[in-house]
Parts: structure tokens; C-alpha cells; sequence
């Protein structure tokens, strides 16, 4: 184990996972300097710059990991996906399928958002749901280093295109992160990362802390509420998903992205279609707003949900939780 | 080598007279023949809606690729990909798209591939798209990736004068193509598309400058697209001057003619071959219409792989 | 009232909003070929053919939009919308916010998906999802020729930007047609195409029929559906959707796009939210697969939601409905 | 004029010097100057994350700039935008994205708008991109569609030799974006962006141009990003070499020695100039430091038109 923080465990699952397939490559605009260790370890063959041209960039990595590579590509900032769009949702997502499984398409996009730093909506949007609609993609967005380090490693090693997406906010949280090479966290699985009994809490990436900060709150008031990360967003965890619901018969899903058609909405529709008699309280989500997020500090940080928010919603479902009394220790003045 | 050639041609004609709702090549069967004459099984090509020639010219089974026009699972796709996106990659046909331009997003990657040596050695890459795909800002993209990354691979552009129902010369000036390549500043050649010919000596001498030097080339094939878009079309869109210019250019009357002058093909050879290219379509169509239908049960095949 | 198709009622609501405001221009790849009667009566000027370059066609018109035209662009199908992302989601859905209101994005998309012509996933794939859960855009997906119409006239007159998804499949339905050119359909209202009291159908566009022929089916087993035609994705009825799982407190949404973060999911979800109460039985979706759109026709039509299967969903959630008992008639021999 | 030209640039200087986490103009300033000098106020302008030296030379308040950047209501964007998609309707910058290419794709929209009659009688539009964003495809496609349809645009490429932490000779030929444009058939030029008297004599040719015959032209500046590509940056990845050279020809100093030189300017009337200027910052300063944030309560105002 060692501590990690966020940028620093991505690198580390980049420098092992080359060390290891020769066939492994790094592109991006300004990578070379971004990620000079790679480029130390491995050469401009394998870590490459590119031009500002993010079609060609994405399409370059589906038609190499078409015959025979495993690119990965930082494409900086989610918002820029916009541009490779065609590679990704046409390409890379379709043309396995299309030629009745002919190429496998194993492949890596890295880019950022969220909100923390101020720079409007063409930087920070937090798209995720548009590709996990998309067939053929698999998206991940983990909210630890150690998952970080684990899931990207995995999707390197998975035959299919993954897109990873990092909240911002997170890149410099630190972690525990194994040291093993062969440290892997499976593409599908989601994490419990707190157990509790009254109320399921579902979430991914830099919302999650915020719902570890809520179930804290919660205690206060004798709820137990259990905190799912769900990781890998395709493939989804179902079944963690409808363990917790039938347990705990009450779910708040919380995320920043913008509520129509997200990943809060597949979660709601996940519940009441398969784990509809469990269900003790109207389903609640917690989203960002439909809007583009503003550049102002007070704006940005008015779209992040907030534990008072989460812990507000919870008190409504269960209203007649009581307190928790604690022993009032009196300090002698 | 060219009465191969010639013989793949015709097999196409027919062929595409006889199964509806494609994109044809017909009138471009010199590109298609001319190129890939140049190519061994080193080489891997890319191409797109308007592969039929190119398949065949690079020796796909006629049979599997009319089962893939019709759906069927005898295809080279198993019948998922239709007539528009056939890939065959035991034939070298490695990535098809038929976005506008896919082709050219996807063919730098496999070329860098080949560069960095996942493919044979000396293997060379070649992407065909249309005139319409050069108006497409991926053009700019990929000619700029494969000169600064000295990418084997060779672009082939089939300037057919069409853009579906658009005449391209209403979306680009006369001379465009060539002029936006050369500004990429690779080694370009503009030549008659029409010329089986000069397209594959054309063609050979950049892909053994390619295999050379390792860095891209650029073809501009001037040709034209007899039939519609795609069929069926009444073409009541189409100025037929320019279309009967056209017509008198015909490839594969060009070609036999050549031959003819030079002796090296008899009325009766050609009867001989134009009965066997019909026996072999006619094949094709019964391998294709008895091929049965994919197993909707197994729907959900191939979406991901394992 | 005249009889109209799809195709019919799409040209001549532009035909009508051209007259009317000459700020209104169509633009696309042959829409000077395709949409004849308009080049004739509005002049190459206005109905221009473009390149091959869906991007800046895209951008175009969202550059015209904010200096004073009404532009529509024909994108054809909508898998090219990959490449017009920038355009819509980054300029035409978020410049007007984050300019702070100084700039209106009065423009309309039109483009066709659906299963029904063969032609694969790079043709036909119902993406519409994505745009809705985009901040800044509106998106409509009609499924009667007067609702086409009606919606795209007020698309046309909506001063953000509209896209219009068409099901290839609707284009030579035909219905009747206001002849009015003041007949407009509002965005943002659901229609209840047809009343029932034990179940609510949701859908949109072709599917809106498969749900009508399965209210008639269900007739049979005595089972009264409500069928709701949602037209407008954004802005959401949610209203009328509420309002009739409230009535039924039984759902199932169906569509043929791919389920994972689609229409569907946030209808499932908004049932779930806002009407737990009312709902007396699982939640059902019934959507397209996580696939790409396979070329072959038994294949594409795979994945088309039957009314067999709404039957059978529906029947599920009511298994003590009786079967209308219907008097013999015996035929004489 | 000139004076005036310098007291912007001057005044873009400190102010840029004072305001963090924004990519500055400075080095820059001559190409702004130079183009917006030549235009008037029927123009139009689109601009992209490097804004501050166009905003300024065209007239922008650097109070109102400055609380734009700290994301205050006072802001030309109410705080919106921040420094990277500022615009300014009231001053003819219609539309600006921080998205590489972005200014490209909207560019011939506003043109068309002006060429059918939405715009003052005469007007041009000018789009401001740097070397970087010419990678994009959108470029092919800005220039081929404006050239087509004979648009009303002067493309103007600040080539400052980077592209974030990229130098751009990585990603291109050297004299890459004036072959790139030439291919275009469009007239094109390439001059020092440094000299801010060149820069408004090339504009000014341009822009009449434009305005009598309604089609696009094209102008390369050849300049330099003196500072990092977003405050703060230590610049540890530029080649100093090639940094001294370019600071040699700072164009404020350049500007400053030849006004010197024709005698037009004191030192006295410098330092005097210089005093306003940093009054004016300080002013603006001032003034956005103290405007209020903008009230989250209204966080959904403006997501959509009424
Ligand atoms: C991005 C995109 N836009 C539009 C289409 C529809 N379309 C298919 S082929 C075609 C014409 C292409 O012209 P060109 O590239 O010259 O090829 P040709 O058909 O002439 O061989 C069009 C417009 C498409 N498939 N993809
Ligand atoms: C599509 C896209 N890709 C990447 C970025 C990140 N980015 C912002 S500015 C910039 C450099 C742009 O270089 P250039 O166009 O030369 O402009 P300059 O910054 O030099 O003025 C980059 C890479 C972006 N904003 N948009
Ligand atoms: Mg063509
Ligand atoms: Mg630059």
C-alpha cells in the first residue's frame, strides 16, 4: 500500500500497464508533458502528442486498437468528446457488432470534469450518461485512488472501449492504493463503501464522499444509510444495486450530472421495475440541474448536491427516526 | 493481371445491376481494379457505402458479399452489417464505416499500428473515400496526423463528381481536392480514374514509396458515377451531358478495347468470359438467397467482445 | 383538413414558416433536391445544399441563429448528429447561459432514425436520449403527420434550439392535417392519444402505434389502456404523465431506442419520484436492446418492442383481468 | 489611433499581469490592435479563451472584463462565462467558445446572417483562432463552406507558435496554416504579427476587400504567447532560446521605439500614459473585486430563451 492521490494513481496504473503489454500507447494533446514519466519510461513511440484534432485522435485509437494496439487516449476535458463522437459512438461502439464480430476495439479515453475549478460548461459537463446510452461503449468513473489505479488497469486489459472519466475535484484526493501490479478491480462491480440498513444511497465519483459525509450526519439521527459507488457505470451492478433497495426499501441516488435521461434516472427505473415491492418510500435523486454549469464559483458550486440536501431528503422519508441521545458531557468551566 | 482485373469488373456490373438498394461502383471499377493490383496480402485497406468493387477486386467471394447485401448469415458480417459497412478482414479489408469520412478518422490508426509493428513488415495501408468525404473537416485532420507522424499510408480519393444528389463542384471548387492535399504537402497525383491502367501504375509507384520511406501518399482518381446514388434512382437529377462524356469513358469498354488493339483479347475469349462472370453471379445470387437468415435468438452476439 | 404524410406535413410546415418569416431558411446535404417545392418557391438563397460537413453546417447554424436568421438543418440521419456535437451541445445549448442571456439560439435540427430500411447502426440509431439530457436544447419526436406539423412550426418559432428526431418508418404514414398555417402544437404537451383506466402506455414516435394496437388487444382481455404520446422529450409533459399513473397506478413505457439511460428510464423515474403512491405494480420497460442496429431485416426488426410482448407485460401486471366474452356466432354451415 | 492602440495594449498588460488563471494575450497584442483597428462598429467579431487584447481593443471596459474573470454580476456575462467564453453583444463580439475551433464552426453563420441582410449594411465578420485550432477539422471546413458561399469573413490565425504545452512544430510543417489556407483558393497572408502597423495595413486591405466583394480572405500572424498557456506557468517546457528571440521583438516595445523614433512620443507623455493606465487597472480592479456575486437563487435564469 501506498498513498496515492488520484492523478498520481492513474499514472501509476498507465506506467504498469505498459511496463507490461508493449502494445499498451499513450496519445493526447500535450501528454508527453503531462505524463513526462511515461514518456521517460517508454519513448515518444508510445507517448505521443498529438495534434489539436480530436477526431482524428480518437478515430486513430479505434483503427489501431482495431489491428492490434491498446491505445490510450486523454482527450483533457469531457466536453472535447464532442469531437469524437463519431470514432466513439460509430466506430468504436458499432463496428464490432456491424461486422459481425470481426475487430475488437480495446481501448482507454481519459478526460475530466466537474466542478471546483471555475471554468464553465465547454470545460466542465459531466456527460457520462450520453455514452453509457451509446452500445458497445463501457464507462467507468471512480471515486477513489485505489479504484482509479484498479478499474483503469482493467480497462486497459478489457477488449472493448472504456471511457473513464475523472472528477476534477478529485484529482489530488489521496488514498490507499495496493502497490501490486496485478491490483485490479473488476469493471462492473460496485462498491458498498458503507453499510447501513435504512436507507441505500447510490452514487458515483466526486458525490460519493458526499454521501459518505451524509450517512455520517445520518447517525446523528439514527439512520443507518448504506453508500453504493457504483464505479462502472456499464456495465451497471444490478444486482449490488437491488441487493441494497430490497434491504433497506428506501433510495436516494445522488450525482452532479443533469438529471434527464442520467444515470440517477436508470437507477430510479433499475428500483421500481425490479425491486418495486421492496420499496418503502418514494425514490428521491439528487442532480445537478438541466442547465450548463456557469463559470462563477457561487453558480458551479450551486449544481454540486450537498450532504444538508441528501441528509434533508432522508429525515422526509424517515420522519419519525429519532435522534440519537448522547451523553451530554459536561465540561467543567 | 488484367484480364483478372477485367473479369472482377464485369462480375461486379453485373452483379450490382442485379441486386437492388446499394450504393454501386459502377463507371469507378478502374479505381478499384487499379489500386488494389498494386497491394499484396501485406497490405490492409479501408474503405466504405461504396465498397463493392473494392471488395471484389481484392477477392471477396461474390457469393458471401450478395448474402451480406441481403442480410444473411452467410455474410461477411453474418448479415449485421448490410450492404454499407462490409469489413472482410481475412481479405485485408480491415475497418469499413459508412459515416462520411469514418474511414479516414480510423485509417492513421491503422497505419500507425502497421508502423509500430502490428501488421507484416512493409505492409501498407490504404483508405478510399469520395469527393463528398473530402469536404469533411476529417480530411484535414488525418492528411495533417499521417505526414507528421510518417504514416505508411496511402489516401485514395474516388472523385466520382457525385455527393449523393449533390453535384460536388456546387461544395468545392474544380480543382479543390488536389489543391487541399498538396497544401499537406505529401506527395499527390490527380490522374484519369477511368484508366485501369495508369490508376495501377499510379498506384504502384506510391506504395512502393510508401513501403520506401514509410510516409503517406495521396491519389485524386477522376471518375464518375454511372448509376444513382442509390438504387433504385431515376437520376432526373443528373446532367446528362456531362453524363454521356462520361459514358463514352466507360472503364470496362476503355479497357477492352485496349486489349482488343492490342491483341491480347478475342471476341470470343471475351464471350467466353462475360458467360463464366454470368454462371459465377448467378452462383452468387443462389448461394446468397439459400443462405438462411441470423438467429434473432442470437441478437445480442457481438456487441461486446469477451 | 387534408390527408398528408409524414413527409408531406414536415414540407409543408417549412413551406408555411418560410412564407412567413423570411428569416427562415432550411440548409442540409441536398435539401435543394430533396425538398424541391422550397427551392422553387423560396429561392436557392434560403434552401441552400451544403457540403458534406455536418460540423460546420451545424455551427453555421447556430452562428446565424444568434445574429438573426431562423435557420433548419436537414442532418439527414441521425447518427451524423455525431458529428454536429460541438455545434449543438457545446455552442447551441450552452452559449446563451453562459454568455449570460445575451444570445437566443432560434434554430431547428431535423433528422430520421429507426428501425424499417436495413441499413445498420451508422443509419439508424435512436440517440435522441442524448440530447436531452443535454442542457440548453429542446427535442421533439412526433408520431402523427399533424403533430409533425404542428411541432415543427413551433419549432421553427421557439427561440432555442429544437432538434426533430423522424422515425424513417412514420414518413409515409398518413393522417389528417390542419390546413390552417396557425395550426401549431405546443412543445412540452403529451397527448392522450388514447383514455384508459387500468394501465398507462408511454411512448413516442412509431412506437406510439404499437402502443395504440396493444390497447386495442388489450380490449380484448378486458383491460382499458391509457396510451400516452409524449411528442415533446424536452420539455417533458410530466404532468400528464403523473396524472395518468396516478389514474392507473400501472406503467410501462415503451421505445425503441436502447433502454440504459433512456426516455424510458426517466419516465420510470419519474413515476417512481413523484407518484410512488399511485403505482400498484412494478414499473415495465420495454425498449431496444444495448445494441447497435444490425442491418439484417430480422435482426432490426428484433428489436422493435411488438405489441405481443406489450400484451403480455400488461397481462402480467393484471393477471385477474377477464377476457371480454364475446357472443358466438355461429356461422351456418 | 496609435496612441490610443498603445494605451490598450498597455493597459492589456497589467491588467493581465494582475488577474490569474486566465491565458493571457500578452505578446499578442499587435494582432489584436492591428485587426480591430481596421474594423468598425457595423463589424462583428468572434473570439475564443484568448480574448482579453480583442475585448480590450475594441473597446470593453477592463472593470467590467476583470469581473467577468472573478465570475461577479457586473461581469459582460453576469459571471457565466468567466474568462473563457466571454462575449460582448453591445460591442459587436457576438460569439465566443473556448472550444478549439469552435469560433470556426459558427463563423460562416454569422456571415451568412450578415450577407442575408441580419447585420449593419456592409458589415464583416471577423473570427479570431489560434495555430492550434487550425489543426481542426473544423477549419477545412469553415474555409471551404465560406469560400463557397462567398462569405463575409476574415479569418485571422494568431499563430503564437503553441498550442497549451504543445509547440506547434510538433503538430504541423512550418509553414503549415498559410499552405493550408492557400489550398482554399482564398487570398491569403502571412505577416509579423508583432508589428501592430503591418497587422492594421493587412487588415485594412482585407476588410475593404471583403467589403467589396463580399468573399473571405485570410490572414496569418506570425506572434508569440510570451506567458504560459493558462496563469499561473512556470514556462519550464518552452524553449528559451527561441522565448528570447520573440521577446527581443515585444510588439509594445517595437511599437514604443518607433513612435520614439518619429518623434511622436516623449518619454514624459510614456510615463504619463503608463500612470493612466495603472490608474484605469487599478480602477478596474477596484470595481470587480466589489461587484457582487451573482444571487444562486437565479442559477436557472438564462438556460433557455422565453
Ligand atoms: C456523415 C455523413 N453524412 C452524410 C451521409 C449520407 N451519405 C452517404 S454517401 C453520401 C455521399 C458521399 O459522397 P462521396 O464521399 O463523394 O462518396 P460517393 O458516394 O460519391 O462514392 C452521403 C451524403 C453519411 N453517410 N455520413
Ligand atoms: C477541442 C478542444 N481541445 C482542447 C482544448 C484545450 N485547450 C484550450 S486552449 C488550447 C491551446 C489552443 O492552441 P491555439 O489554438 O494555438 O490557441 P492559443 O492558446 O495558442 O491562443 C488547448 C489545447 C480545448 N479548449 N478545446
Ligand atoms: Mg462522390
Ligand atoms: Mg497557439
Amino acid at each position: 500500500m501506498s498513498i496515492l492521490n488520484v492523478e498520481q494513481a492513474i499514472n501509476q496504473a498507465l506506467q504498469e500497464e505498459m511496463h507490461r503489454d508493449s502494445r499498451v500507447m499513450v496519445m493526447g494533446e500535450g501528454v508527453a508533458k503531462s505524463r513526462a514519466a511515461l514518456l521517460a519510461s517508454f519513448g515518444p513511440q508510445r507517448v505521443r502528442n498529438t495534434p489539436l484534432a480530436e477526431a482524428v485522435i480518437s478515430g486513430t485509437a479505434v483503427g489501431a486498437a482495431a489491428t492490434g494496439l491498446r491505445p490510450v487516449v486523454d482527450l483533457l476535458f469531457a466536453p472535447f468528446l464532442t469531437y469524437a463522437m463519431d470514432a466513439l459512438v460509430n466506430s468504436a461502439g458499432k463496428l464490432r457488432y456491424l461486422s459481425g464480430g470481426q475487430h475488437e476495439f480495446p481501448l482507454v479515453t481519459l478526460s475530466m470534469t466537474g466542478a471546483g475549478w471555475c471554468v464553465g460548461a465547454q470545460h466542465n459537463h459531466n456527460l457520462e450518461a450520453m455514452f453509457v446510452h451509446a452500445p458497445g461503449l463501457k464507462v467507468v468513473m471512480p471515486s477513489t485512488p485505489a479504484d482509479f489505479k484498479g478499474l483503469i488497469k482493467t480497462a486497459i486489459r478489457d477488449n472493448n472501449p472504456v471511457l473513464v472519466f475523472t472528477d476534477l475535484s478529485l484529482l489530488h484526493a489521496s488514498g490507499e492504493v495496493p502497490d501490486e501490479t496485478e491490483f485490479l478491480v473488476p469493471l462492473g462491480k460496485a462498491a458498498v463503501s458503507r453499510e447501513g440498513t435504512d436507507v441505500t444511497l447510490v452514487s458515483y465519483a466526486k458525490t460519493v464522499n458526499i454521501c459518505l459525509e451524509s450517512a455520517k450526519q445520518l447517525e446523528e439521527f439514527g439512520i443507518s444509510a448504506e453508500v453504493i459507488d457504483l464505479r462502472s457505470l456499464k456495465p451497471l451492478d444490478e444486482e449490488t444495486v437491488l441487493r441494497s433497495v430490497r434491504k433497506t426499501g428506501r433510495l436516494v441516488i445522488v450525482q452532479e450530472a443533469s438529471g434527464l435521461c442520467g444515470m440517477a434516472a436508470e437507477i430510479a427505473a433499475l428500483a421500481v421495475t425490479r425491486a418495486f415491492e421492496a420499496l418503502r418510500a418514494p425514490v428521491v435523486r439528487l442532480t445537478g440541474p438541466d442547465a450548463p454549469a456557469a463559470a462563477s464559483w457561487v453558480l458551479e458550486q450551486a449544481t454540486v448536491p450537498t450532504a444538508g440536501k441528501i441528509v434533508q431528503a432522508v429525515r422526509e422519508m424517515l420522519p419519525h427516526a429519532a435522534p440519537v441521545v448522547r451523553q451530554q458531557i459536561v465540561q467543567p468551566a | 493481371m488484367l484480364i483478372r482485373a477485367y473479369e472482377e469488373r464485369l462480375a461486379l456490373m453485373q452483379q450490382n445491376n442485379g441486386v437492388p438498394g446499394t450504393c454501386t461502383s459502377v463507371g469507378q471499377e478502374a479505381c478499384a481494379v487499379g489500386v488494389l493490383g498494386a497491394l499484396d496480402s501485406r497490405d490492409r485497406i479501408i474503405t466504405n457505402h461504396r465498397s463493392a468493387a473494392h471488395l471484389l477486386a481484392r477477392g471477396a467471394d461474390p457469393g458471401r458479399l450478395m448474402a451480406e447485401v441481403l442480410g444473411r448469415v452467410d455474410g461477411y458480417c453474418g448479415g449485421h452489417s448490410g450492404s454499407l459497412h462490409v469489413s472482410a478482414r481475412e481479405l485485408g479489408v480491415v475497418l469499413t464505416s459508412t459515416i462520411v469520412g469514418g474511414g479516414l478518422s480510423l485509417a492513421p490508426g491503422v497505419a500507425l499500428a502497421q508502423k509500430m509493428g502490428q501488421g507484416e513488415e512493409g505492409g501498407v495501408v490504404v483508405v478510399f473515400f469520395g469527393d463528398g468525404a473530402a469536404c469533411e473537416g476529417i480530411l484535414h485532420e488525418s492528411l495533417n496526423l499521417a505526414v507528421q507522424w510518417q504514416l505508411p499510408l496511402l489516401f485514395v480519393c474516388e472523385n466520382n463528381q457525385w455527393q449523393a444528389y449533390v453535384h460536388r463542384l456546387e461544395t468545392m471548387a474544380d480543382d479543390a481536392i488536389y489543391r487541399w492535399a498538396c497544401g499537406h504537402g505529401l506527395d499527390t497525383q490527380r490522374i484519369d480514374g477511368n484508366d485501369s491502367d495508369l490508376v495501377l501504375e499510379a498506384a504502384r509507384q506510391a506504395v512502393g514509396a510508401i513501403r520506401a520511406d514509410g510516409r503517406p501518399r495521396f491519389l485524386e482518381l477522376l471518375t464518375y458515377r454511372q448509376r444513382g446514388h442509390l438504387e433504385p434512382d431515376d437520376l432526373a437529377y443528373v446532367d446528362q451531358v456531362e453524363r454521356q462524356r462520361w459514358l463514352k469513358r466507360d472503364p470496362i469498354a476503355l479497357m477492352q478495347a485496349r486489349l482488343k488493339a492490342e491483341g491480347l483479347l478475342q471476341d470470343k475469349e471475351l464471350r467466353t468470359i462475360e458467360e463464366q462472370i454470368h454462371r459465377q453471379t448467378d452462383t452468387a445470387q443462389a448461394f446468397a438467397e439459400a443462405s438462411p437468415w441470423p438467429d434473432p435468438q442470437k441478437l445480442l452476439q457481438h456487441v461486446y467482445a469477451g
